[in-house]
């Protein structure tokens, strides 16, 4: 008879795309596969050692061979024994698994930004240039990438099983997950959360590519405008002007440089601004109004998408200067001119055309 | 098929004095506890830990009223002051008022005075439905007003608050349109929390009525107290989450400044 | 009054206890005789209870900032704590009563005070 | 079977008879087993209605394994995908899981093994029978009406705003279980603590009642929380309202968190009493007491004390704050020591013991082996970093199925056989028992472990298609689902067949201990004619084996 041809197939092509664990495509699939492979070990010891001991107590101590029972109370030394050695290794693999968790979740400075909106059942990528994608993610190797992620309507999960990261998209709230890959290739994007009937449509694929190869990508999928650009139309359209025009007069405060700086709030808290806080402030004004301010700002709830937040919140990004909104009075369109002070942020190179 | 471990029944050599708590089969007397005194011990006991899923079940909505207090003070404070402290501290004074007429009833019965008994139960289910009446009140003034949360909310209310004809001023601080879609939250926790004490409150006084025959009965007179003691319990219990309820809802911020 | 019998573990002395109870349970401690509160002590009760109503509502209209949900979270503490010491008899019940009651509380508290850890020590941010 | 290798010692075939007066033919009638206050009954009818849903949750679970043989979604379509594994986990865990061990085992012997005639609230028993009966019904008709496709864990604000199916439905069933789960526990807790018989002190009880009794607190104490939870999303799905609607101003992770409250001590509640029938058949089976039965006793309770403090840990990657994230990491580590304890002390049992290896020893072993495995994947799971690649993927699923399945079940299967004689009076077939039992064990292996590998290779839980690398793996799985289908379904017929044709039992066909094997067995309806007096420790080999020497003697 053999092996069945199909089950032959099946066989071959499984051992020849992944074996018994994904492939390692990211600095941090190796510290991953490191904790895996301990714990594996630990758990194999541990499962033999009682195997053992229950294959050597049945065999020496069964009725046949021991017919009268040898009655034992308990060792205290024993009790401690089992008790402190599983506790010890159990302590190891909490501190190994919480550093761990933060190289996981703690992005590095430099790490470019892209932006990944979850929606019944598809993931959309943002690309600080403007170029968006749908289920699909380009990016190079050896250069961090910061994902930042919210969801339009249901927990997702964003996770890319062969970079060993994963993250909950959450509605309502950015989060945000980074990896840098190291090989160039396409690898799976999941979804992990149940999120609904097509749950299992929710995929994708990252493309990893090398710098240069990635630029030519950037390039060819340029849709004209980047983010800034939509933000700064749509900042514009929605009359955030009238009050952040950065004059001395204005009703609202001014924007310029104002992210990544601490603003006081009139209850006298002090915070940061990032992309959070500026995506709060404009979906729930009155929680967040700036000390000397009046909470006149309306909300903007329902009235604009979260790809369009992203727009502002990236435009307010890189505002350093009121020069840009002042132009909004002056022409009612935009997209000619891109943003003139560029910021350090790594992602620039990508952004101008 | 006898087991030997029973070599000897534990209360055969008594006095004569417990001998009616053992074979004269009292009539509330369950056959599978061993006296009327484990029986009492067993239902008290049980009755606590009853009262005890109580307080977890209620901890859920405690907590997320901390939550999105914190989160969103200024509209719970705002529509706090929508709901009528009068009403709200009137409740609760009637609220104590039927939980010392349980408290005397329980005592009835143990003293066994079954008239003093059932008026005292009574009176309990009176105050406990004149306590359901104003609860009503106020859940028919929020319908009126607009304040359920759902499709026909209105936040006019606390954006525009209406104007007190004396002083002229608005009668609270207007809170932001944003904020004020907040009070939804608020007023949600508020009917989530009393609807389900008052819910209690309705089964409590469903089985005051029956309580109440069977003492008229003289079912409690004769040193059987049982149920009244853990009904009293019970109904002491959605007091307490009352005493709670009363200041976290209707006093959160009873000093505007202006 | 209260008596609680003291907790025996031997058999030779449970058998013959000559006591309506079970006296076997002998980690049961109650085997108490029934106290009963007397109509007055309730009447004391009742009457602070109205009165602390009274307080409270009067202190809402204080301003003290901070402290006001402090005092009207206390007064009604306290409140809750009488009614189940007096109403509920509890002041006068078994241990195991008390523990039940404890354990309540201790799991309530545990409930709000682990969740609420979460929600403050998010805004500390990522480190 | 040579005559040393079993312990069983059976009346004589020839002359032996069931007790004329049991708990069985002490009243006729339907309406008398309906209305019945008798914890031994109201134990049958947990245990039948359990089966029934047993295979109605087995049965989609062999419609899930057979829509993943192929990486296409080709069986059925992906909303009728969803509703397969959510009736299967909601089916599972609220109607199987939960009372498996406690209603059925636990309800029939609690009392007995305490010395008390009956549980304290007989009629809040049989409540809680109907209650669990009404919430069956109510999922049913969730399912009949065409289905609830929410996933067990009813994630908001999926379940409250964007889905059609009958989540109403489908969350009061497991509102209306859970009060029949907190009645359960209520009714335990008060009988431990107030029926027990002269002499039982705390330390005198066996380990089975101790394990109950935690799990008696995790019930009372958890379930409510998760029945507040149930009503907020029922309220905010019927009115719109958004407790847990962020654009509402809500908080989808306060669902999380009071969701997990109850869920995550929930697989202790499933877990601990099958711990508490392996304690008993580890000590039987190898004739000996429970190695440190103090520790075992009181691990029982720390697990149920810790496991209410390690919830979190289900929300990792969820965006709860690092901070928090530390503490309940921590925390999960400590849970899993008392877990640890218990399997080293079993296997100490053994030491020095006199063993046999009859079906409920089987099992056993099964158990130690397979929930060693479950238990230590679940530490591969609270270490944070771990938990990242491995969350929401088929190891959770193999994780948590080694433990419920491999664990719970297997003690399930050990409980079952080792009291049959006691609840029938009649014996199964052993060595048909014997092959149920290998096939089982061998069909769960190649069942789950496939899953481990899967699930560390990234194929996220839940999906109705996946790519086509993971086909072999899933191939196995389903393979192996079959086998442990069969080892399922031959227990119920020979069980179904040993109620006429087994042989008779006798009143302690094990020598075991426990006061339940010094009755009658079928019991009488009151248990005890006397109340009995406890003069021995719990797995007092040698009290037995007086006592039966002093029979022999009054006989003689």
């Amino acid at each position: 008879m053999g092996i069945s041809p199909v089950l032959w197939q099946f066989l071959v092509k499984w051992l020849h795309s992944s074996a018994l664990f994904p492939v390692e495509a990211s600095t941090i699939a190796p510290y991953t596969d490191a904790l895996y492979f301990f714990l594996v070990s630990v758990s194999l010891v541990g499962l033999i050692f009682v195997t053992l001991l229950i294959f050597y107590f049945s065999v020496r101590y069964r009725r046949d061979k021991h017919p009268v029972a040898v009655q034992v109370e308990g060792s205290t030394i024993l009790e401690a024994t089992w008790t402190i050695i599983p506790l010890a290794i159990f302590l190891v693999v909490f501190v190994w698994g919480g550093l761990l968790y933060f190289r996981i979740y703690d992005p590095p400075p430099n790490a470019m930004n892209i932006y990944v909106v979850g929606k019944q059942w598809m993931w959309k990528a943002e690309h600080p240039g403007g170029q968006h994608e749908i289920n699909a993610l380009h990016i190079p190797v050896g250069q961090p990438v910061q994902l930042t992620m919210i969801s339009q309507d249901v927990f997702h999960s964003f996770s890319i099983p062969d970079f060993r990261v994963k993250r909950e998209v959450i509605p309502g709230r950015y989060s945000t997950v980074w990896f840098q890959a190291t090989d160039p290739g396409t690898y799976h994007i999941f979804c992990t959360q149940y999120c609904g009937t097509l749950h299992s449509g929710m995929i994708g694929e990252v493309t990893a590519m090398t710098p240069a190869d990635y630029k030519k990508w950037l390039d060819q999928s340029n849709s004209g405008m980047s983010l800034a650009q939509n933000g700064e139309r749509l900042f514009a359209s929605m009359g955030c002007n009238a009050c952040h025009s950065g004059n001395a007069a204005a009703r609202g405060p001014n924007l310029a440089g104002v992210y990544g700086s601490k603003v006081t709030l009139t209850d006298g808290s002090q915070v940061l601004v990032n992309d959070a806080y500026l995506r709060d402030a404009i979906l729930n004004p009155s929680q967040h109004v700036t000390a000397g301010y009046a909470p006149i700002m309306p909300t903007y709830q329902g009235q604009i998408s979260e790809d369009g937040l992203i727009d502002i919140v990236e435009f307010i990004k890189q505002l350093q200067s009121n020069y840009r909104i002042q132009q909004t009075f002056v022409t009612a369109d935009s997209n000619q001119a891109s943003p003139t002070t560029p910021s350090v942020g790594s992602n620039q190179d990508s952004v101008k055309p | 098929m006898d087991n030997t471990v029973a070599t000897e029944h534990p209360h055969t050599h008594e006095t004569a004095v417990h001998v009616e708590h053992e074979h004269i089969a009292l009539p509330q007397h369950r056959h599978h506890f061993e006296t009327v005194e484990q029986q009492r011990e067993a239902g008290s006991f049980g009755m606590w830990l009853f009262l005890l899923t109580e307080i977890m079940f209620f901890g859920g909505l405690f907590f997320a009223y901390l939550l999105y207090r914190n989160w969103y003070y200024a509209a719970f404070a705002s529509a706090s002051e929508t709901l009528s402290i009068q009403i709200g501290t009137a409740n609760t004074a009637i609220l104590i008022t039927s939980g010392f007429f349980m408290a005397l009833a329980v005592w009835a019965a143990e003293v066994r005075k079954k008239k003093m008994l059932v008026w005292t139960l009574i009176l309990t289910t009176v105050f406990g439905v004149a306590f359901l009446g104003f609860k009503y009140d106020e859940y028919h003034a929020k319908w009126v007003e607009h304040h359920i949360p759902g499709a026909h909310f209105d936040i006019k209310d606390f954006v525009n608050p209406p104007i007190n004809p004396q002083t002229h001023k608005p009668i609270e601080d207007p809170i932001s349109p944003d904020m004020a879609q907040r009070t939804q939250i608020f007023f949600f926790l508020y009917f989530a929390m009393t609807g389900m004490h008052a819910l209690h409150m309705i089964i409590g006084v469903g089985l005051l009525f029956w309580l109440i025959r069977r003492a008229a009965r003289g079912d409690f007179s004769a040193g059987y107290v049982a149920p009244i003691e853990n009904f009293g319990l019970y109904w002491h219990f959605v007091d307490i989450i009352w005493l709670f309820l009363y200041p976290l809802l209707y006093l959160i911020n009873r000093h505007p400044m202006h | 009054m209260t008596r609680t019998t003291p907790k025996e573990d031997s058999m030779a002395e449970t058998v013959h206890h000559t006591e309506a109870q079970d006296p076997t349970n002998v980690t049961n401690p109650e085997h108490t005789s029934h106290h009963i509160v007397t109509p007055a002590q309730y009447g004391l009760v009742f009457g602070t209870l109205l009165i602390l109503t009274g307080v409270t509502a009067a202190v809402a209209f204080i301003p003290l900032g901070w402290a006001n949900p402090v005092v009207a979270l206390f007064i009604a503490c306290f409140k809750a704590c009488i009614v189940v010491l007096f109403f509920m008899h509890a002041k006068y019940q078994s241990r195991l009563i008390k523990m039940t009651i404890g354990s309540g509380i201790f799991m309530f508290l545990s409930l709000i005070v682990m969740t609420l850890s979460d929600y403050i020590s998010r805004s500390w941010g990522l480190w | 079977m040579s005559s040393t290798a079993t312990i069983v010692t059976l009346p004589d075939q020839a002359t032996a008879r069931l007790p004329k007066r049991n708990y069985l033919n002490n009243e006729d009638g339907l309406l008398s087993w309906l209305l019945t206050g008798d914890h031994k009954r109201i134990a049958m009818l947990y245990l039948i209605s359990i089966t029934f849903f047993f295979f109605i949750g087995g049965a989609f679970a062999g419609l899930i394994r057979l829509e993943l043989l192929t990486p296409q979604p080709d069986l059925v379509a992906a909303d009728t995908y969803n509703k397969f594994f959510t009736m299967h986990g909601i089916i599972m865990v609220f109607l199987f899981l939960v009372p498996s061990v406690p209603a059925t085992i636990g309800n029939f012997l609690m009392p007995i093994m305490v010395g008390a005639k009956d549980l304290a609230f007989p009629k809040i028993n049989l409540l809680s029978w109907y209650l669990y009966v009404l919430g069956g019904i109510l999922l049913m008709a969730a399912l009949v009406l065409g289905g609830v496709d929410t996933g067990w864990t009813f994630t908001t604000p999926l379940s409250t705003h964007y889905l059609n199916t009958h989540v109403i439905t489908a969350a009061l069933a497991i509102f209306v279980a859970g009060f029949s789960s907190i009645f359960t526990g209520l009714n335990f807790i008060v009988t431990i603590h107030r029926m027990r018989c002269p002499g039982m002190t705390w330390f005198r009880l066996p380990l089975f009642v101790w394990s109950n009794y935690a799990a008696s607190l995790l019930m009372v104490l958890g379930t409510p929380v998760l029945a507040i939870t149930l009503v907020l999303v029922l309220l905010e799905r019927v009115f719109g309202i958004g407790v847990f609607d962020p654009t509402k101003g809500g908080d989808p992770l306060l669902f999380q968190h009071l969701f997990w409250f109850y869920s995550h001590p929930a697989v202790y509640i499933m877990i601990l009493p099958g711990m508490g029938v392996i304690s008993e058949t580890i000590s039987t089976f190898s004739r000996k007491r429970v190695f440190g039965y103090t520790a075992v006793a009181f691990s029982s309770v720390a697990i149920a004390l810790f496991g209410f403090f390690v919830w979190a840990h289900h929300m990792f990657i969820m965006g709860i704050s690092n901070y928090s994230a530390l503490v309940f990491s921590l925390l999960t580590m400590l849970v899993a020591v008392p877990s640890a304890i218990k399997i080293f002390n079993w296997a100490f049992t053994l030491q020095k013991g006199s063993i046999t290896f009859e079906t409920p020893m089987l099992y056993s072993f099964g158990f130690m082996g397979l929930f060693t495995i479950g238990g230590v994947t679940g530490v591969f799971l609270g270490s944070l970093g771990m938990d990242i690649h491995l969350t929401e993927t088929y190891f959770i699923v193999a994780h948590f199925h080694f433990v419920m399945v491999g664990g719970m079940l297997m003690a399930f299967l050990a409980g079952i056989h080792f009291w049959w004689p006691k609840m029938t009076g009649r014996m199964y077939p052993e060595s048909l028992s014997k092959l149920a039992a290998v096939t089982t064990f061998i069909g769960f292996i190649l069942t789950f472990m496939p899953q481990f590998i899967l699930g560390y290779l990234g194929m996220p839980r839940r999906y109705h298609a996946y790519p086509p690398e993971y086909q072999v793996l899933n191939v196995l799985s389903t393979a192996g689902a079959t086998v442990l289908g069969v080892g399922y379904m031959l227990p119920l017929l020979y069980l179904g067949w040993s109620l006429k044709y087994g042989a008779i039992a006798g009143d302690n066909p094990w020598q075991a201990t426990g006061l339940e094997w010094q009755i009658q067995s079928p019991p009488l309806t009151e248990n005890f004619i006397e109340i009995p007096i406890m003069d021995h420790e719990a797995y007092d080999y040698e009290w037995l084996e007086q006592k039966q020497k002093n029979e022999v003697t009054t006989v003689g």
